[in-house]
Parts: C-alpha cells; structure tokens; sequence
C-alpha cells in the first residue's frame, strides 16, 4: 500500500516539476503576453495540482485522512486560476498590448468597446 | 492593587481610543482627555510615593515570572520620568486647546497625543528590551502623525526624513536586541543584566561592549546625540507648538532615558571604553548645540539646539557613573523636559502673535505683553542653570560629578555651556522682548492669556523645584541610587537572584 | 528663618509689592514706597556695628537644601556689615535721587524699582551669606539685575548692547567661580567660607587648588570689570544714572573685591594669589584711569575712572595678602595696604556715588553729557558744581577730602612693597610704586577734565537741548549727603577706622588673638608718599594744561586692538562662523545626514570590533546548509542587490516583492510556519500598497538616472559588512541557552495552547502584542488624517 | 469604460466564501496551528479587497456598513479589556483564563480569554487594513 | 547556515543603505522594506536556525526551534508593516504637495536662516 | 527516495522561479510581468507544498492556501488596474 502511494506521489511530483519547468521556459520564451499567459495559467496551474495532489496524498498516508486545507488549496487553485488568467489577458488586451506580429488572427479587433484602450502604463 | 505601576500606561491608552470614538465633538474631545490627564498625574504621584514607600514596584504583566514574561519595572527614576510626562502632558493639551486649532481636534489630534503618551510612559516603565523596542514604536508612530497631521508643506517634507531616521534606527534596535538575544538568550532586562555580569568576569567580552556601542547609537539617534543628532533640527521645526513640546520634553528624553538605563544596568563592566565613549559623544554634543544654538535667529532653532546641549550635559553625567553625577543627571532631566516645554510653549505664543519665528522680525514684545515676556525671561534663566532655579542644583551636581570623575575638562565645558545657552535664548529676549514694539498681523485674534496659562505652571513647577530642591532630592538620590547599584533593580524584578 | 534672613529678603519681599502699589497710586511717585525700606535696613545693619566692632560676628543659619551642604547661612561679620551699611546707606540715597530723575509719568517706574530691590537683595545676600552656593545664587542675581537696568530703555540699540555685554562677562566670570566654588567643595566637603577657612592650611597643597583659585578669581575680576573684562562697565552706562551710581560703582562692581577680601584667608598663601590681584590691579588702575582721560562723556570718564579705582582696591588688596606672610602683623607696617583698600572702598562709593549724581543732574538739566558740548555751567548751577568740585578733588587725592587720605595710605602700601623680600616681590616689586604713581597722574587729569570743562570755559547753549538752570532740591540731597561725608571723614577720618574698617579687616586677614586698631593720619611727615603726591600734582596740572597738544598719543592706540572690538569680534565671528559651519554640515539633504549616521554606525563599530577584539568566528555550532537554500540566499541577494541597478519604479518594487517572499519561503525553511504566513500576507499588502502610492507619480521624463556614487557605496558596504561581522561574532558568542525551552514546558501546561510562537504572542508577551496592534491603529488613524486633512487647501496633483 | 465583470463576479462569489472559511478557520486554530487573530484579520480583509475588487465601494459599503476606524476602536478596547479584566480580579495585568466548558451540541470546548484578545486583534486587523485602503480608495 | 544567512542579511543591509542614500523617494522606501526584512531575518539567524521542528506542540518532536524569534519577528513584521503603510502614504501626499519625489528638492530649511 | 525526488523537483521549480522573475525584470510589459508574477505564486505553492513533504510535517498546509489567495488577489487587482487605471472603485457604472 505504502509502496504503491510512494510511487504515486512520486509520479506526480515528478510530473508537476516538470509541467512547472515547461510553463516557465513557455513563459521566458514564447513572443508575446497571450501565448506566454497561457503557458503559465495551463501548464503552471496543472503542474502546481498535480504536485498538491501528491501532498495530499503524503498526509494521507502520513496521517491517515485527508488534509482538509490541502484539499481546499487544490480547489481554490481549479478554480481561481483560469479566471485569473482570463483577467489577465483581457487587461493586457483592453490595456492595449500588441498581439506577436506573427499572429494571424485577433477577433476583438473591430470590437467597438474595446477600441478606445488608454494607453495607460507602458 | 498590584497593577499600580500599570495605571500610567493604560490611562491614556484607554483614552485615546475612547478619543476615537469622539472623533468629531470637539468639546467632548477635550473634557476627555483632560480629565484623564489629571487622573493620570494623580496616580503617577501616587506611584513615586508608593516607589518612595515600598522600593521598586514589578508587574509581571500576564502572571508569567520574570524572565519569561514581560516585566514592567518602576524604579524610582522610571516613575519620576513618567510623572512629569503626565504633567507636561496635561499641560501641553490645555495649551492646545487654544491653538492646535479645530480643523486637526477633528482629525484625532487628541488621540494620537494620548498615545504618544502611551509610548513615552511605557518605555519609561518597562523592563523588557524588546517591549521598549515596541513602546518606542508606539511613541513613534504617534510622532509621525502628530508631526504630519494638517499636511502642510513643510510637515510633509520634514516627516519623511524623521521617519526615515527613525525607521533606520527601530532596524538598528531590531538588530540590537538580535544580537543581544543571540549572546545572552535572554529579553528581560534584570537578566540581561545577570547575565552579562555573569559573562563578564573581570573584563566583558569583546562582544557586548560591540552591543553596548550599538545601542548606544540606536538611542543616540532618538535622543539626539552628536553625531546623530542632525536629522533633528529640520524635523523638529515643522510640527505647531503644543507638539514641538511634547517632542522636545519627551522624544529625546526616552532615548536620553534608554541610554542611561541600558548604560547603567547592562553596559557598566567596561566604563573604560564605552563610557569614556559615551562622554566623549556627551561633550561633542554640546559643543554641536552650543554651536547650533548661537548660531541662528530663530526662535525655534535656538530652542532646538538647546535640547542637543542637555542631552549632552545630561549624558555627561550619566558616563561619569557617580553617585552625584547620577543624581545630577536626573535632576537634570527632569528639569529640562519641564523647561524645555515651557519654552517651546512660549515660543509658539511668540510666534502664533509675530506670525514668523525670525528673531530679525520680531521685537519689543515685553511691552504689550510682559507676562509673556517675564515668563519667558524666567525660563531662560532656568534654562540656563541660574540657581535657584530649576537647572541649578542638576548642573551643580554634574559637575562635581564630571570632577570627582576627573573630567574636568568635559565638567568645565558643561558648565561654560551654561554662558552660552544663556546668551542663545537671551538673544531671543533681548530682540524679540526688548526692542522698539511692533504692530503684527492678527495679534488681536491670540488668546495670548489663556495660552499662558501652561507655561506659567511649567515655569513655577521649574521655580520650585529649584527651590525646593531638599523636597526632592530624596526621590532623586533614590533613582540615582538604584542607578548606581544594579543590584537592586535586578533583586526587585528577578526576585531570587 | 531668623530677622537678619529677613532683612536680606525683605527687599524681594518688596519687590513683588511694589507693580501693585505702582498700579494703586498711580499720582504718587513709586520710589517713596521704597524709600523707606533701605532707610530702615541701614538703621538695622548700624545696630550690629557694636557687634563688629569688637571683631565678633553673629551668624544665622536657616536650612535650604541641607543634603546638598546649601544652607542659607547668614554671617554678619566687619566685612559683610561693611558692605551692606554701603549697600542700604547708598541705596536709599540712589532712591532718593531716583525719585526726583526719573519721571513718574513718563518711566515705567514698577519695573525700575523691582529691579532696583532685586538687586538690594541679592546684594545683601552676597556680601551676608556664609555659604558659597548661596552667595553664587544671589551673585547671579546681581548680575541679572544689573542686565535688566542696563537694557531698562530697551528700545535703545546702546542699551540692548550693553545689558547683553555685561551679562556675557558677568556670567561668564560667575559660572567660573561656581566651578570654583565646586572645587573647594571637593577640597573640603564644604560649601560654608568659615569651614573653609578653617581648613586653609589643608587645601593649600591640595592638587586642586590653584584651579580653585584661578577659578574664583576669575569670578571676582569680571564682577569687577579688572583688565581686561573692564569693557562691560563704560557701556553699563546706559542704565539710568541712579543706577550707575548704584550698581556700577558703588556696590555691585564692589562685589569682586568683597569676594576677593572675603576669599583672601583661603588663597592669600600662594603667590599667584598676590601676583594675580595686584597685578592685574595695578593694571587696571593704570588702564582705566589711562583711557579715562580720552572719553569725552562724563559718564565714561566716571566709567573709566571706576575701573580705574577698583583696579587700585584690588591691588591693595593682593598686596595686602603678603602680609600674612610675615612673622607679625603687630605693627601694621604691611598690613597698611589692606587698611588702604578697605578705607578707599568708602571712600570711593562717596566720591564717585555723588559725582554720579552730579553727572545725571548736569545730564537731567542740559540734555547731553558730552563735554565738548559743555560747559560753563558754573554760574548757572553753582550747588552742583561745588559738589562736583568736592568729589573729583577728592578723587584726584587732593586734601582736604577722603580722597586724599587714602590716596596716600595707596602709596605707603605701594612703595612699602619695596621691602618685601618674598614672591620675587624684590626684583619686580619697584613696578607697583611705579605705575601707583603714573596712574595717579591720569587720575589726577581725568578728575579736572571731569570738572573744568563741564563747569568752566566756554558756555555753548546752542549745544544744549535745554536751557540749563539748577537742580531741584530734591535731586541734591544725595549727593550733598555724600559730599559732606566726603568732607567729613577727610577731616575726621577715625570716625570709621575703628567702627568699619577695623572689623573688615579682621575678616580678610583674621590672625587670632589680634585686635586690629586702625588709625588713620593726616599728616605723616615728609615721607616719600608725600612728595609722590605733590608729583602728581605738578604733572598732573601741567598736563592738563597742555592737553590739547598730547592728546593725539591716544591715535597710537588704534581702535582695532581695542579690547572692545575684540568683543565685538568674538561675539559676530562666533555667531558667524558657528552659523557657517552649521549650514555647512546642516545642509537640509536627508541624504547627507544619512551619510553621517551611517558612517559614524561604521567607523564606531569598526573600531570597537577591533579595539575589542570582538570578531570571532566559530563554526561549531551551525546548521546545515542545503542547496536549496543556497539557490534561495541566490536569489535573495540577487534580487536586492539587482534592485539597486533597476531603473523602472515597478521593476523595483517587484523586486522587493521578490525579496519578501524569498523572505518568506526563508521562513518556511526555519521551521516558522506563522511567520510564513504573516509575511507572505503582509508582503502582498505591502506591495499593493506600494503600487498604490506610486501610481500616481508621474511617468519618468527619462529614465532616473541611477549614479553610481563612490561614497554610497562604501558606505553601503560597510553597513553591510559591519552587520555580517557582528552577526558572525555574535553567533559564535552564544554565551547561554535560551530561555525558550520554558515556553516549551509551559505552553501547553499554563497556556493551553499548541502553537508555541501565538501562545507567546497572545499571553507570555501579549503586551507587547497589545501595542503591536496600538501601533497599527495609530498608523491608520495617521493615514486617515493625512489624506483628508489638507491645511494647506491640497491642490490635487496636477499629473493625474 | 464599461465593462462587463461577470466572470469576476461570479468567480468571488464562490471564492469569498472559502476565504471567509478560511480565515475563521484560522483565527479559532490559531492556538494550536499557524494562524491566530493577525493572520485571519488579513485574510477577512483580503476577503473584503476582492469584493472591492470586483464590485464597487458603493456596493461593498451597503453590503457591509462598518466604521472601520470605529472597528479599530472596538478591536484595541476588546484587546485592553480583556487585559483590564485582570484589574478586577487583582491580578497581574492580562492573565489570561481558560477553562473547559461542556457545550450541548459542541462538547468539550475549551473556552479561553486568549481567544477573546485576539478577538480584538483580528478586528484592529481588519479595521486598519480596510480603512488604508478605503482612504486611498476614495483618493483616487 | 547561520554564517550564510549572515552573509545575506548583510547583503540585504548593504542595499537598504545603498537606497537609502539614493533621491527617489521610492527607491528609499524600498530601502526601509529591505532594511526591515534584514533586520527580521537577523532576528531569527540570531535565534539558532534548524534546531528543531516547528515550534507547534502537535509535531510532538524532540525539540523545537526558539518559538521567542519568532514571535518577536512577527511583532517587529506588523509593525514595520504599519509604519511603512504610513510611510507611503506620506509620500504619495507629499508628492501630491510639494510636486516631487526627488528628495533633494525636498530640502529643508536647516541651513538658510 | 521520495526525498530525493522531492528536492530535486524543489530545485527544479526554484530553476523554473527564477526563469519566471527574469520575465518579471525583463517585461517588456506591465501583464507580461503580472503573468509571470501569478506563475510564480503558483509555484510558490508548489514549492512549499514540496517543503512540507520534506519537513513531513503539516505545519505549512495553511501557507499553501494562502499563496493561493494572495496570487489570486493579486492578479485581480493588476488586471483591474491595468485595465481601469484604478484598482477600487467607487462607484461603477458611471
């Protein structure tokens, strides 16, 4: 039992790691703000779950019930980080960030209340 | 009642956020805290006699013993100190009454008033290093917004640097207490005490006279001392009157007081180097005022610079490590933040009638308004240790002290600093009271009488306790002596030991 | 509290009466309230003079602050009562002449008479106390009260300057002999003069002495205007003229001589002691009766001739201080000089007191003291100019008068000095007879110039501002008073020497068992005294007649080295130079205060460090390093560091953001779980904050430019490495354990909690909690006032 | 500019509803666990910026019509009362008492006046940080 | 770990300082952050680092690290966290006052009488 | 094992940390740097969810929440003001 739960955690852990590393070489490396948003709010978040679960099921094994705080973190997590990232991405667009110049399509262009973003910060 | 010694603390605390609630009726405002003011004074007087009575009074505040727990401590210097806090504070807020103006009673004036008193008397009676670390945070923030409330030019501009100062020293006292607590594992002040005594068998290692220097700096920036001392004069110019008061009397005070403490409760095995230092620094700040001080025409600044001189004569004393010189540094002190707040208070009348505090405008104002002049004339001679006023029998006993120290050449610029703050405040007098008389801007509209009235009892308590030094100096040599001999302090709090 | 106390207070007791009787009767000038109090203290001071005069002294003590040693003892002995018959007998006097000079309608005459008792008082108490520190007490106040007269028209730019200037030196001199004073007090564990006396023999080789000495007499020669602290009496001049004759010639400049006379059984065994005195005396005299003769106001040539005079007490009396050192006193043969200066000490507060008066009624009728706008006044106030007469021949040394007398035992005293054989009094004693006699000679002229060309040659009404007549009657009682006393001791000189003089110097040279019995002579034979004093007045009368013509050696003396000017000097470069110097180093840039406060935190810990030998470095008992948190501390000190070359405001703060949770993670590190959690909270807030605040600053023009600066940089690493070494040192130091492991014991126990870091928070140290939160509230309340509270009507800013 | 918040909104609906949880959570255990009256202040007035967040002061301020400087006030007078509690009893300032009380639906509760003291510092928390940010709020 | 950490709060105090020194206003506020951070830091170095579990009875461990530094800390954290609210707050009004967050154009009046 | 695994993978995320706060440095914009900020709070998360597990200990459970919130608070009220210009409103729609 034990065993198996060990090798669980270790998976996901593994997993987790990894995904976290992708989401930032994504986000060092991708061109512009939305390509870059959407490597951190997937991969990051999934990464970041997957290494919660793997905790949870630590103190599962460690305490033998599950961590009432863990879980609430790994649902807090699901839930706030899409709409974070969402957030973003409309902020950065409404604020007037440039889409990558090799972008090929952006629908919100001839959007009428999007046009007039201010140019507030740089 | 045990937890007598607490009263003083919790008066005005309690009052201030009572305050809170006041917010917006004036007049409620100022029944409040005055009546609580006098309450406070009447039980700080009941505590020097009870510390006269029975000796050093402690409360182990949460019944937590005394190492592990904070300890409050008043000894006899703590409760004079607190006692005289509580009546310049009382006197200080019925001057405001008068000229703090409504527009700043509204905005919590009174409460952040109290709560500097809070700081000011609790760091005077706690016995914890890291509780005085705290009280000294409260007096501050309470500083910070009675120097910038009303949000005037000036204010804004001179509170940025007196909080940047003082956050640097709270870091540095933070720092202090760290490496305190790393060498000696301990909070409570007696057992730091013990604890380096203890240590330092013969001579102290090098490390604790390292901490010793480091707080001697850390409460040489808030009392003031050369070279420390120059964020002061900008800051301390900025705030209205009844406040610069409450600054002058007691801001450089409690670091005058945590020095001394310290200095006389931890830091005495190696006199050689850190109180020779401490002299040194002592001499050189009253060199700084002195030169300060009969270098400006104004008002405030000459003033200013006064405080520099008497934080240096009275840490002249304390480095001396007498019993006299002991003695006269608390009579000295007490004296000064008396007098100190006598003439701030005066300055601010002489300034709300000329509207300027430039000596250069300002003249003959004796013959309109002599009780202010001779009010003023009075301080100036206490000021400068005129017997038999209040300053006398303090500088009189410093020096003898500084002598049988051997200093005698900081003992003689001690006492020949007294000729130069006479002719610095006396300049004040002889061009602003003497002098063709003027006629000045809205004079009309200062209640220059009822203004009066703060700095009159100041300077008759200053009278008397020059005077009637024999009734006081029983209190004093009692502090004095708790100063000299740790030991008292320590048994008193510590109880076993 | 004994009737001797009584009388001394008796004149403040007074004071305080007198605002409310000026304020009452208004019609009735101020000073006949006063009048009588000097009047009735003189009678009473007479009723000791039987005590006196057997050489007996009656001492009251009454207990001021006895722990201390200050105790108000009051001693009434030939010298003290000598004084104080002086003090009342010319104060009522001056009161009386007051009366009429000063006009009720136009002077504020509650303040004058306040002051003029204040200084009664403390006068009375300074020559009457047998304590030091009480003596200095009432000495300050005579000082003070002298300021005060002198600025009394303080709309005068003259009087301002003057007031201050004898302040200055007067206090100065008054904090050194406090110093003194303190000095004998560690010599002898006594502020009482008698005790101290009594124990002169002890202190004499006591290493403190001579400071002692120096430090009193410093006192003693600036109360006395001696050379060169005289400058402060010429411009004391302001005061009104009573007051000049009051103070600034007969009694208070006098204090210094008392002090001397009194302290003389102390010191009077040491050389320096003589030297010091009469040198400084005899140079006095010489100065003052040397500038008198070029002042062309009668009142500084009454100024002058003061300093002059006093400089001649005092040096009788330091060479009356040898005396002691000779086998015997019997036949007074050295002892004459103190006689001398104990009977010039009368002398001159008659003659000078009524030449005062004459100088203020000539002023009163004419307007103007300057004697070259003067004179042929004899026919127009005859009285005044035949008192005039009296006292400046009297000064002059001339017979019949009192003057004369004294001039003459000044003499016997100067040239006995000749014989004397100890202090190498032998090889530069010949100096003293000497420069007595040119000194005479400037006497001699000054005391013509004073009455000639006031009240001879060439009337010049068109100088004038009134038309000159005599003076009421009222105003000549005083001096004519004074004058007949003048007269009267001139011819019947032993009516005091037995009653005054006799007593006073037993006091300053008390040898036990010996009964002093003075005789004064008018006549001694054709001694060398004699024909020096016809030298004088051959010279002096040639000289004056010619005037005119050497008058011009006073342009060798350029105003530049003057005594005065160096004053001035002091006084405007100090203030000068001290304010330069302060806006040098109080420059107004927070930056540079920073500067100092943090290089003094360097070099001082520094230096301890080292002097100390406090940098210790010991690794045993360290925790173990992971690299996970060395990459952290990477982190840490990259980011910090990098903050310091960011150029954009939120790079900056994101940093320290970064920094904070690094902080935090820390904290997860060191097992600190609620620390963790406070900081990452706080950290957030914080950093919202930040971007609160600066969000409305504007968008940098260019880019700050981030100079890099030499001295911050040292600066700032060596705070750094300052911290780090005492870190390390104080961690290797661990001297005890830590009291933690009670809470550990304890928590659960006493406090019933589990989590060990709150349970302290909220009980073992909830106080400090309780203003943990009180500190917050305050910082709220601060916040909330400063943004809706706008005194200055809070113009918005104008980048938004 | 208008937008449209829907998301936002809905999304701090739910999730206001565990910070809530939570920092109650972590005010009661902080005794026994990390946390305690600061920390769960904080989180409360985090709670209440993403309402601000993503309503509006208006709205908030009707939902929640508090004094905050009042609240400071209340918090410091809970925080010295129970200190001045003591005075009665004559002992020592700030002793704390605890005691196990036998509640019908909860059981054995133990019931501490620590708890009440930081009571009074969860409402200071609360207050200060809540009146920072709705002076500058309203500033802006 | 201890002499690590030193060497990192020394970082930490060399850059509060080097900001201090510095004009902007901000860049010397940031310095009070990292000043304050050093000095906790400092606090809990001091206290001996890693000498036990958390200092929470529930770990039911051997021993605990000091509980004292840290409660220490967290009192000096909240209030260097009041006072460097109120610090911003000052500045953000005193630029809205004096125009500026440059502070030697924020000079005082020391020097000119 | 486990521990092995588990501080590797702490360094791991630390590595991918300090990727994300050259993002934060370099920009070039103001949501570049937001975006970044909100990955590294949620490795944060992460990171100290691993310290648990290595400490073993449940002490840090609490700090792992409230990453969460205050990644999650944060990231609104960057997006707010990026958008808005304001981060509280007092009024909307108006």
């Amino acid at each position: 039992m034990n065993e198996i739960a060990n090798i669980v955690i270790i998976v996901l852990i593994i997993l987790g790691a990894f995904l976290s590393l992708v989401a930032a070489y994504g986000v060092i490396r991708l061109p512009d703000i939305y390509t870059r948003n959407h490597a951190a709010s997937k991969s990051a978040t999934l990464g970041v779950m997957s290494i919660l679960l793997g905790a949870l099921l630590f103190f599962y094994v460690k305490d033998g019930f599950f961590n009432s705080r863990v879980l609430l973190g790994i649902i807090f997590i699901f839930m706030t980080s899409p709409v974070a990232g969402h957030l973003i991405a409309r902020a950065a667009y409404n604020s007037g960030v440039e889409l990558w110049d090799k972008s090929v399509q952006d629908d919100l262009k001839d959007a009428p209340h999007m046009k007039k973003a201010g140019s507030k910060e740089q | 009642m045990i937890n007598f010694l607490i009263l003083p603390i919790l008066i005005p605390l309690v009052t201030g956020v009572l305050l809170i609630f006041a917010a917006k009726r004036i007049m409620l405002q100022r029944w409040i805290a005055g009546i609580s003011s006098v309450i406070a004074i009447i039980f700080s007087a009941l505590l020097v006699q009870k510390v006269r009575a029975r000796g050093i009074q402690t409360l182990d505040v949460s019944s937590w013993e005394a190492p592990f727990g904070i300890t409050l401590v008043s000894d006899m210097m703590s409760a004079l100190l607190v006692l005289t806090t509580s009546i310049i504070a009382f006197l200080c807020l019925i001057y405001s009454f008068w000229s703090i103006g409504e527009a700043r009673e509204k905005f919590y004036y009174y409460a952040a008033f109290n709560f500097l008193i809070v700081g000011v008397n609790g760091a005077f009676t706690t016995g914890d290093i890291f509780n005085l670390f705290v009280f000294f945070e409260v007096m501050l923030m309470a500083s910070y917004v009675l120097l910038v409330l009303g949000g005037k030019k000036a204010q804004l501009r001179e509170s940025i640097k007196y909080i940047l100062v003082n956050v640097i020293s709270s870091a540095l006292f933070v720092i202090a207490v760290a490496y305190l607590y790393s060498v000696v594992g301990t909070l409570n002040m007696a057992h730091i005490s013990v604890r380096i005594s203890e240590a330092s068998q013969g001579t102290p290692p090098g490390i604790i006279t390292v901490i010793a220097v480091l707080f001697l700096i850390v409460f040489g920036l808030k009392g003031a001392i050369f070279p420390l001392y120059f964020w002061m004069p900008g800051s301390y110019y900025a705030p209205p009157a009844p406040v610069l008061a409450l600054f002058g009397a007691l801001l450089t005070k409690v670091g005058v007081y945590s020095i001394t403490r310290t200095y006389t409760l931890f830091f005495y095995h190696d006199t050689g180097f850190t109180h020779q230092l401490l002299s040194f620094l002592a001499i050189m700040s009253i060199i700084a005022g002195v030169i300060g001080a009969i270098a400006y025409w104004d008002i405030k600044k000459i003033i200013i610079y006064n405080i520099i001189i008497a934080v240096g004569a009275i840490l002249f004393g304390v480095s001396a490590m007498t019993t006299d010189s002991l003695t006269g540094s608390i009579f000295y002190l007490i004296h000064d933040m008396i007098i100190k707040a006598a003439l701030f208070l005066l300055a601010g009348i002489v300034i709300a009638i000329a509207g300027t505090s430039n000596l250069h405008k300002i003249s003959g104002l004796i013959k309109r308004y002599p009780g202010l002049g001779w009010t003023f004339f009075i301080s100036a001679l206490a000021l400068a240790g005129i017997p038999p006023l209040s300053g006398f029998v303090g500088k009189l006993l410093i020096v003898k002290g500084g002598f049988e120290a051997e200093h005698y050449w900081g003992a003689g610029i001690v006492l020949m600093s007294s000729l130069l703050v006479l002719f610095s405040i006396m300049k004040v007098f002889i061009n602003g009271f003497w002098g063709t008389p003027r006629a000045y801007k809205g004079e009309d509209k200062v209640p220059v009488g009822k203004m009066l009235i703060a700095p009159v009892i100041l300077v008759i308590i200053a009278v008397f306790y020059g005077v009637g030094s024999e009734y006081v100096y029983p209190y004093i040599s009692q502090a004095a002596e708790t100063l000299a001999n740790p030991e008292i302090y320590i048994e008193a709090v510590l109880k076993e030991y | 509290m004994s009737l001797l106390h009584l009388a001394i207070i008796s004149p403040f007791l007074l004071a305080i009466l007198v605002p409310i009787a000026y304020k009452l009767f208004r019609q009735i000038h101020t000073g006949w309230f006063v009048f009588p109090l000097p009047i009735l203290l003189f009678s009473y001071f007479i009723s000791y003079l039987s005590i006196t005069s057997n050489q007996q002294s009656v001492t009251k003590s009454f207990a001021w602050i006895p722990t201390l040693g200050i105790d108000f003892t009051a001693k009434v002995d030939g010298l003290g009562l000598l004084f104080a018959l002086l003090i009342t007998g010319i104060g009522a006097l001056v009161v009386l002449y007051s009366i009429y000079y000063l006009d009720k309608n136009k002077e504020k005459l509650n303040t004058f008479y306040v002051y003029l008792l204040l200084f009664m008082g403390a006068m009375l108490g300074v020559v009457l106390s047998d304590n030091l520190i009480v003596l200095y007490t009432f000495w300050e106040f005579t000082s003070f009260s002298s300021f005060l007269l002198i600025g009394y028209w303080y709309h005068r730019e003259k009087s301002r300057y003057g007031a201050q200037k004898s302040m200055i030196i007067t206090v100065f001199g008054g904090l050194s002999m406090l110093g003194g004073i303190i000095l004998l007090y560690m010599m002898t564990g006594t502020f009482s003069i008698s005790e101290i006396i009594a124990q002169s023999d002890e202190i004499f080789s006591h290493v403190l002495f001579v400071p002692a000495l120096l430090c009193i007499l410093l006192g003693a020669f600036t109360k006395s205007a001696q050379f060169p602290f005289h400058i402060w009496l010429p411009d004391a001049m302001e005061a009104p003229t009573p007051v000049s004759a009051y103070l600034h010639s007969a009694t208070m400049v006098k204090a210094g001589i008392y002090l001397v006379a009194r302290m003389s059984p102390v010191f009077a065994e040491h050389s320096l002691w003589l030297w010091l005195i009469a040198g400084f005396g005899i140079t006095t005299l010489f100065w003052g009766s040397f500038s008198a003769v070029k002042q062309t106001d009668l009142k500084a040539i009454l100024a002058f001739s003061t300093v002059s005079q006093l400089g001649m007490i005092m040096s009788l009396l330091g060479i009356g201080a040898a005396a002691l050192h000779f086998e015997t006193v019997d036949d007074s043969y050295f002892t004459v000089a103190t006689t001398a200066a104990v009977f010039h000490l009368i002398n001159h507060a008659t003659f000078k007191g009524s030449l005062f008066m004459v100088a203020g009624i000539v002023d009163h009728e004419t307007g103007t003291r300057d004697i070259r706008k003067l004179g042929g006044l004899m026919n127009f106030m005859p009285i005044t100019f035949t008192l005039a007469i009296i006292g400046t021949f009297s000064m002059a040394g001339l017979p019949p008068f009192n003057g004369f007398l004294s001039k003459e035992m000044f003499f016997t005293g100067m040239v006995r000095v000749l014989e004397m054989d100890i202090f190498n009094l032998d090889t530069w004693g010949f100096l003293f007879p000497v420069l007595a006699w040119v000194a005479s000679v400037f006497t001699f002229i000054y005391s013509m110039i004073l009455v000639f060309k006031t009240f001879t040659g060439k009337f010049q009404p068109e100088q004038l501002e009134k038309k000159p007549h005599e003076a009421p009657i009222g105003m000549l009682i005083s001096p004519i008073i004074l004058a007949s006393l003048v007269i009267i001791i001139g011819f019947f000189p032993n009516i005091i020497s037995n009653t005054l003089i006799s007593p006073a110097q037993a006091a300053i040279m008390p040898v036990e068992g010996y009964v002093y019995d003075t005789h004064i002579y008018f006549w001694h034979g054709f001694t060398p005294e004699l024909f020096m004093t016809l030298g004088v007045i051959t010279l002096g009368i040639l000289l004056f007649v010619t005037l005119p013509k050497w008058r011009s050696v006073y342009n060798l003396f350029p105003e530049k080295l003057a005594l005065n000017r160096f004053y001035d000097s002091m006084l405007e470069v100090s203030q000068r130079a001290s304010f330069n110097l302060t806006r040098l180093y109080m420059n107004g840039f927070i930056r540079t205060y920073l500067v100092y406060i943090f290089s003094f935190f360097i070099v001082a810990l520094a230096a301890t460090l080292v002097l100390k030998d406090a940098f210790k470095f010991d690794t045993s008992d360290v925790a173990t390093i992971h690299y996970a948190e060395v990459l952290l501390a990477l982190v840490i000190a990259a980011a910090s560091v990098s903050i310091l070359f960011v150029k954009s405001r939120m790079t900056s703060i994101i940093l320290l953001g970064a920094v904070g949770y690094t902080v935090s993670l820390f904290f997860v590190i060191f097992r600190a779980p609620d620390l963790a959690l406070t900081q990452l909270v706080i950290e957030t807030i914080s950093v919202s904050l930040f971007l609160l605040a600066f969000y409305h600053l504007p968008k940098l023009r260019h880019e700050e430019r981030i100079r890099f600066k030499m001295t911050n940089a040292l600066i700032s690493v060596g705070v750094g490495a300052i911290v780090t070494m005492i870190a390390l040192s104080a961690h290797s130091n661990k001297m005890f354990p830590s009291i933690a492991q009670y809470y550990v014991e304890n928590t659960y126990k006493e406090a019933a909690g589990k989590n060990m870091v709150n349970v302290i928070l909220v009980d073992f140290r909830g106080f400090d909690t309780m203003f943990e939160i009180t500190v917050l509230g305050i910082a709220a309340l601060g916040i909330f006032a400063m943004i809706k509270l706008r005194l200055e009507g809070g113009k918005k800013n104008e980048n938004k | 500019m208008k937008t449209n918040d829907i998301i936002l909104q809905t999304a701090t609906k739910v999730v206001l509803f565990l910070i809530v949880l939570f920092s109650i959570h972590i005010f009661f255990a902080g005794h026994y666990t990390p946390g305690g009256g600061f920390v769960g202040g904080l989180l409360t007035s985090g709670a209440i910026v993403l309402l601000l967040l993503a309503f509006d002061m208006k709205t908030v301020s009707k939902i929640l019509p508090v004094n905050y400087i009042h609240m400071i006030a209340v918090g410091l007078l809970f925080s010295i009362g129970t200190g001045a509690g003591a005075l009665l009893f004559n002992v020592p300032f700030l002793t704390h008492a605890f005691g196990h009380v036998d509640l019908p639906v909860l059981g054995d509760t133990s019931l501490h006046t620590a708890t009440l003291f930081d009571l009074g510092v969860f409402l200071v928390v609360v207050g200060v940080t809540m009146t920072i940010i709705q002076t500058i709020g309203e500033d802006e | 770990m201890e002499i690590l950490m030193a060497f990192v709060i020394g970082i930490l105090f060399m850059s509060a300082t080097y900001l201090m020194l510095s004009k902007s206003l901000l860049r010397i506020i940031v310095g009070t952050g990292l000043l304050s951070h050093g000095a906790h830091m400092l606090i809990l170095t001091m206290g001996g680092l890693k000498k036990g579990a958390a200092p929470l009875l529930g770990e039911n461990a051997p021993s605990y690290t000091d509980p004292i530094p840290q409660a220490l800390i967290l009192t000096a954290i909240v209030i260097s966290f009041g006072v460097t609210a109120f610090f911003l707050v000052l500045a953000y009004r005193a630029y809205q006052e004096l125009g500026t967050d440059n502070m030697d154009r924020m000079r005082g009046t020391e020097g000119n009488d | 094992m486990l521990n092995t695994v588990v501080l590797s993978a702490i360094l791991i995320i630390s590595a991918a940390t300090i990727g994300l706060i050259y993002r934060v440095i370099k920009g070039p914009t103001t949501p570049d740097r937001v975006v970044a900020l909100d990955a590294i709070g949620i490795n944060l998360v992460a990171i100290v969810a691993l310290i648990s597990i290595a400490l073993n200990t449940s002490a840090f459970v609490e700090v792992i929440l409230l990453i969460g919130i205050l990644a999650f608070i944060g990231t609104v009220a960057f997006s707010k003001y990026l958008e808005k210009g304001v981060i509280i409103e007092n009024e909307r729609d108006r």
